[in-house]
């Protein structure tokens, strides 16, 4: 019985704790805004062919650390992987991509 | 009666392989491996996990076993000694006896001795893994055997590790007895000063603690008193004593000290000073009583002129036994002796050890000019790692071949405490401090170091394969010695000191206790102090149930550090014998009384007293002899076991059975491995 | 007693390697214990590390069974996640106020599934990983954390609700609030640890401003298996380094850094990861710069010969500074001392430095032992005689917070508090220790 | 292609099995053909124990014990007795005695452990697999 009566409230609470959490909110939605952008340009630097980070770096124009960064967390979170080496750099796909 | 009486059950074996981050499965193919193993009859399940200690997948095995009906557990990891028992608590914890599980080590016997070849290692581990699970389909349940403890504690040593653990131990509601060798407690400390990084008055210190011991009512202390015998095993060691008489009683024993008697070496001042054979080691040691010096007097008995009479002191040795729950050894150490002519060392009368310099300062108690060997004393050159850090091929082996390859911790701090005291009491001393690494490593140590920088002392630092050299220097030179050192400070200078006086920071070697080593049954290391079982998870026992270690006789410590030993060594015998019961591994004979005849092979070979005896018995009206166990007594060797005519005796979780199951599994072929190749 | 009063004997307060090791000591020997962790997970900085020393074994296989054990214990009430506010005498000992500070996730019905990590969209550098790797506003802290429990990161999160749908036990509960609760005890024992020299102290050493120059916390994780990249990389640009440098020192016995100890630890740790990034990358130099080689613990020394014979290259020398070229490789001046003292400039992939360590926390305040004027860890009034003793009868110190001190010695040190808590809690009189504690030292 | 062979080791768990973990502690190579079972002591082992373990296809076996470090009393003259026993029985059944080796390894002999391994791999590359031996003996488990 309790689930379908949850939902809404579960719903009202929520809505609630974002007026609560407004300042944090905001923050975090603009953090994560940038976050898709890079992950997209990402997703895109790579989608020809595997890259490695400073290949990446110089397609996107964003700094090389930067990059590493947002390519380990999307390997760990399963959407990313390593194709193999190229020289003394890791290159990196889209899990998609790669399975192709 | 075991928690569940799964025993009789079908097996149903859940199998892990576990990659211990790496360790075993950059070698092993662990999915290989488990691979080859799914298909093993009664395996109902088969994983493998990045770290099977971890908590998560302890949990991951107590839900297999509910939810699998999992009545035997079969673990590849690391070697048992390291998580045998972590295991067992896991399938307790999930409702199974503790011994229906088995663990195979991967990793020290496969991953990390076959390196460069993948594949034999994985096959390897495949048989292992085989073999384990072949066991764990005979495994039986359990219990230990709970045994009451002995709440009483026998301390091998009256130094400072000694006496703080059985202050300690007794602070704890446990009694102690406490042996000490020699006549006087103390140890090393005793000839100590100031102790670093305090400056404290070391025997100040140490008689505080002394005080306290001797005051405590759960301890008794035991001096001139060696361990003679062990038997037993944890919880209940019969250990043997013998005890030298003290030789004096205390009504003439001031005049005792007065008596003329031939002198010897005094050892408490490594030699620099004679002492009578009849001696107190130093003002305020306790006991406050003289001793006879029994080694010194060949025939154990010494003929003395005690206030104008004549008497003839005898040496009566006592013998007795003690029981106690624990033994902790806190044998200590002794500072290496150089080689001969090491250093110039017993060549050349100028150079003398840190422990000597030590006791000289002591002794020069006033004077504004230290004399050595009747000569003031100008420029001094101390030598450290004298005895440590020896390298094979560098350094003359010490005499039973090895090299003393560790580095003796205190040295450093105890040169340059030495080198700040001469300074301080001797300013216009020159200084020269030669060293490979100066290791002023503790809290408050470097202050020693940058106040002898401070102090002027002059540092001079050699490589190992340069080694600096002593020799005599040439008539009509103003100083009698000269050390010559090829010094990196000063961009590789061949530099020559001309010294007065050659201070050697010799190291630490163990006491040599081959007897107790031995009647112990315990190890020592490839550097000779004894081992623990593990640094890190069991740092203070040894492989011996029952018997922990304490200070210098583990490796080199300052007493810091062996106070800090101590009492974490008084914790652990705090765990053992804290609750009044021990409980033990269940590993003993046990006789099958269907099958046995009564030969009495059994009883004729064991040579533990009373562990199996022949009893008659009546069966189904019969009169019949038979073989019987008193658990407490069975060490678990398994002598009985071969002889029996009618395997009627096994060992328990270690039954004949068990390893013919094993080693055929060994030898049977790998259908998938042939598929393969 | 107090409502909602719970009575221990003992309070630890840290779930490190030292606190554990004492807990488990004291509750052994049937004493009940408290464990109070800040962290979300026990573990201390013993369990982010690869290996250890001097035997190699796997860090986590030495530590998780610690955990494990304190988890699991019927005497141990550990509690993660909390903070103690204040301590006060009642008499009888001292009453500690804990505040458990909200995961937003039950605790109880959380099974670690992690679903709620992987629904949520955020990313956010990861502390376990020293930031080099990221994790989401909620997450479990690390791959064997205990308790294996979620918790949520509020102040970094959306409110999307995402976990919330997700989770297979509704165990998500955004209205969960902080507790206080009273916790009784009869002694205390200090086991909060230690924090690294920060790398930006140290104008000379970049401020921390370049990429390729890291510390050996972050090594750690570099070569742990469970490490951000997986692989050794170097932070700057992903590279494989061929060329590792360790500079000794960075931050110990410095007397611009008002760090004028020793760390004890730093020589050691620089070994091994030489030794272990000679198994990682075969083909890769690395170099440690040293003034003193200190390895001084049993069997250190002979662990230090076999890195020599490894092929590891030990350079005594002084480095005065760090920069970097256009390629942010790092290089690094220094004096050789060895080679006649000629001062050049090497440049290497990626320099580690050896940073000291410094107390994690202050306990003054709260707890009301003194600290040591020289180096800012818990005063030890008599070290020789009684290292577990403060100035504060009842309250105890273990481990990194009475000075540096590396896994082994923490671990004897945690034994020998539990000795010392334990006989305190037995002869109430006989308190405090073999000094009248402050006669010598203060005199 | 041959099979590879087996040596089993049968080790104390006072003396060779933690040599045995001793030398994996510092990660020194030696032939992976080799299976350590740990025992108290083998004098839990009659001799049919091991004729029977050779019938099986083991091709050697080397039993290190504790010797003079056993923690046990009078099991290491049992076990010398045992294996003194085992060796006419071998020649019996035509197997060659150099099959099984009798040594003394402690919790620090990770020298003697390796030269042990590979010397009874050198007289195993001389003598030649178990099964040439036994000739018409069926080799159970072996089929």
């Amino acid at each position: 019985m309790s689930e379908k009566h949850k939902e809404p409230r579960r719903a009202e609470l929520l809505k609630q704790l974002r007026e609560e959490h407004h300042e944090t909110v905001e923050r975090t939605k603009a953090l994560l805004k940038t976050q898709k952008e890079i992950r997209r340009q990402i997703c895109q630097a790579t989608r020809e062919a595997p890259k490695s980070v400073p290949e990446i770096a110089e397609a996107t124009g964003l700094p090389a650390g930067d990059i590493l960064w947002y390519l380990t967390a999307m390997r760990k979170y399963g959407d990313v992987i390593e194709t193999g080496m190229c020289g003394e750099y890791y290159l990196y796909q889209r899990v998609e991509e790669a399975k192709k | 009666m075991p928690k569940k009486a799964n025993h009789g059950d079908e097996p149903r074996i859940a199998v892990y392989i576990c990659y211990c981050g790496g360790n075993i499965s950059d070698v092993v193919q662990c999915e290989q491996v488990a691979k080859a193993l799914s298909q093993q009859p009664n395996v109902v399940i088969t994983r493998t996990n990045m770290s099977m200690c971890s908590d998560a997948a302890q949990a991951m095995v107590e839900e297999d076993i509910r939810k699998l009906s999992v009545n035997r557990v079969v673990i590849g990891a690391c070697a048992p000694a390291l998580h045998e028992q972590t295991f067992r608590g896991t399938v307790s914890r999930a409702g199974l006896n503790p011994y229906f599980y088995h663990h195979v080590g991967l990793r020290e016997q496969a991953s990390w001795v076959h390196h460069d070849d993948s594949s034999g290692a994985t096959e390897k581990a495949i048989r292992l893994m085989m073999a384990g699970i072949a066991k764990a389909r005979l495994l039986e349940p359990l219990e230990p055997i709970k045994l009451d403890a002995k709440q009483h504690a026998l301390i091998i040593g009256g130094g400072v590790a000694g006496l703080r653990s059985a202050w300690d131990i007794a602070r704890r509601g446990i009694k102690v007895s406490l042996i000490e060798k020699s006549p006087f407690l103390g140890g090393h400390m005793a000839q100590l000063e100031s102790v670093f990084p305090t400056g404290e008055s070391a025997r100040a210190l140490l008689g505080k603690l002394i005080e306290k011991v001797v005051s405590h009512p759960n301890i008794t202390v035991y001096t001139s008193a060696e361990l003679v015998g062990v038997k037993g095993y944890v919880g209940d060691f019969q250990v043997q004593i013998r005890q030298q008489s003290r030789g004096i009683s205390d009504d003439i024993a001031e005049a005792a000290l007065q008596a003329p008697l031939p002198e010897v070496p005094d050892e408490f001042n490594y030699g620099l000073t004679q002492r009578k054979l009849i001696y107190r080691a130093y003002p305020g040691a306790y006991p406050a009583a003289p001793a006879v010096d029994w080694y010194n007097c060949p025939d154990g008995h010494l003929e003395v002129e005690i206030n104008g009479q004549f008497v003839i002191l005898e040496n009566a040795p006592k013998t007795f036994d003690l029981d106690v729950g624990a033994i902790l050894v806190a044998s200590g150490f002794r500072p290496s002796e150089p080689r001969y002519g090491e250093y110039g060392y017993g060549e050349l009368p100028e150079v003398i050890t840190l422990p000597q310099l030590i006791r000289l300062l002591a002794l020069q108690k006033s004077g504004d000019k230290l004399i050595w060997n009747g000569h003031p004393v100008n420029n001094v050159a101390m030598i450290h790692c004298v005895g440590s850090r020896q390298i094979e091929g560098i350094h003359e082996p010490q005499p039973d071949g090895q090299v003393n390859n560790y580095c003796s911790r205190v040295c450093c701090t105890a040169t340059l405490q030495a080198a700040n005291e001469l300074h301080k009491r001797f300013p216009h001393i020159h200084i020269f401090d030669i060293y490979e690494d100066i290791r002023t490593y503790g809290r408050g140590h470097e202050d020693y170091y940058i106040e002898a920088s401070f102090n002027k002392v002059r540092f001079l630092r050699f490589h190992v394969d340069e080694m600096p050299t002593v020799i005599h220097a040439s008539k009509g030179e103003q100083r009698p010695v000269l050390v010559q050192v090829k010094d990196y400070l000063t961009k590789g200078q061949e530099i020559e000191v001309p010294v007065d006086l050659v201070v050697l920071a010799v190291g630490m070697m163990p006491n040599p206790i081959d007897d107790i080593i031995r009647m112990l049954k315990v190890s020592p290391g490839t550097d000779r102090f004894l081992l623990e079982v593990h640094p890190k998870l069991r740092p203070v026992e040894t492989a011996v149930p029952g018997i922990v270690l304490a200070g210098t006789a583990q490796g080199p410590m300052n007493i810091q550090e062996s106070c800090a030993a101590a009492s974490a060594a008084a914790a652990k015998v705090a765990v053992l014998l804290g609750q009044g019961r021990v409980e033990l591994e269940p590993f003993i004979a046990r006789v099958d009384p269907d099958r046995c005849t009564g030969s009495g092979q059994c009883v004729e070979v064991c040579c533990y007293q009373d562990a199996i005896t022949m009893e008659t018995v009546s069966s189904n009206g019969h009169k019949i002899r038979r073989a019987v166990v008193t658990p407490a007594n069975c060490a678990g060797c398994g002598v009985c076991v071969s002889v029996c005519p009618n395997r009627a005796i096994d060992i328990q979780g270690w039954t004949l059975d068990q390893y013919e199951a094993m080693v055929d599994a060994i030898a049977a072929d790998l259908p998938e491995m042939e598929a393969m190749a | 007693m107090a409502e909602g009063m719970t009575q221990v004997d003992v309070i630890v307060v840290g779930g490190g390697i030292a606190g554990m090791q004492t807990a488990l000591d004291l509750a052994n020997q049937g004493y009940q214990v408290a464990l109070v962790e800040q962290e979300a997970s026990i573990g201390g900085k013993m369990i982010m590390l690869s290996k250890v020393f001097p035997t190699l074994d796997c860090c986590s296989c030495i530590t998780t069974p610690k955990m494990s054990a304190v988890a699991h214990h019927e005497n141990i009430r550990l509690m993660t996640y909390s903070d103690i506010q204040s301590i006060h005498e009642n008499g009888e000992g001292f009453v500690a106020e804990i505040l458990m500070k909200p995961r937003y996730v039950d605790e109880d019905t959380c099974t670690g599934c992690r679903q709620c990590e992987y629904a949520c969209p955020i990313d956010l550098p990861a502390k376990f990983d020293l930031n080099l790797g990221a994790h989401r506003a909620i997450r479990v802290p690390f791959s064997t954390a205990v308790p294996q429990k979620a918790v949520l990161d509020i102040d970094n999160c959306l409110f999307c609700g995402k976990c919330e749908q997700v989770c297979p036990v509704n165990a998500i509960n955004f209205a969960q609030r902080a507790e206080c609760s009273k916790i009784e005890a009869r002694a205390i024992i200090l086991a909060t640890g230690f924090e690294l020299t920060p790398t930006d102290a140290k104008q000379e050493y970049g401020a921390g401003q370049l990429p390729n120059v890291v510390n050996a916390l972050v090594m750690e994780r570099l070569l742990a298996p469970t490490g951000p990249y997986g692989h050794v990389l170097r932070p700057g640009d992903g590279k494989e380094p061929s060329s590792i440098a360790y500079v000794q020192c960075a931050g110990s016995r410095d007397k611009t850094l008002g760090v004028e100890y020793c760390s004890r630890i730093c020589c050691m740790y620089a070994i091994k990861q030489a030794m272990l990034l000679s198994g990682a990358l075969p083909l890769a130099d690395i170099t440690i710069y040293y003034m003193d080689i200190r390895t001084f613990g049993k069997g250190y020394e002979q662990f230090y010969q076999n890195a020599k014979a490894m092929g590891i290259e030990f350079i005594k020398g002084k480095v005065a500074r760090i920069t970097e070229d256009e390629d942010h490789n790092p290089v690094v001046r220094v004096e050789l001392i060895d080679e006649g003292s000629q001062v050049v400039e090497r440049a290497h992939d990626l320099v580690v430095l050896s940073v000291g360590m410094l107390p994690a926390y202050d306990p003054q305040p709260k707890y009301r032992v003194s600290l040591d004027k020289r180096d800012g860890f818990v005063y030890v009034p008599s070290p020789n005689l009684s290292p577990c003793l403060t100035d504060r009868p009842g309250i105890f110190v273990t481990g990194t917070a009475a000075g540096p001190m590396d896994i082994v010695d923490s671990i004897m040190l945690a034994g020998a508090a539990a000795a010392e808590a334990a006989a305190y809690l037995r002869a109430y009189p006989d308190t405090q220790g073999i000094d009248t504690v402050r006669e010598a030292v203060h005199a | 292609m041959s099979k590879p062979s087996k040596i089993l080791i049968i080790a104390t768990l006072s003396g060779g099995y933690a040599g045995a973990d001793s030398v994996g502690q510092l990660h020194t190579d030696y032939a992976a053909n080799t299976y350590i079972l740990p025992c108290l002591s083998p004098a839990v082992f009659p001799e049919d124990f091991y004729l029977r373990a050779f019938e099986r296809g083991i091709d050697a076996i080397i039993i290190m014990y504790s010797g003079t470090d056993s923690p046990y009393k009078g099991d290491t003259e049992r076990v010398a007795k045992i294996i003194n026993n085992v060796y006419p029985l071998m020649t019996k059944k035509g197997i060659d005695t150099r099959r099984l080796r009798l040594t003394a390894i402690c919790t620090v002999c990770t020298k003697p452990f390796l030269k042990e391994v590979r010397q009874m791999n050198e007289v195993l590359g001389v003598i030649g697999p178990i099964e040439r031996e036994l000739g018409a003996l069926q080799v159970e488990g072996r089929s």
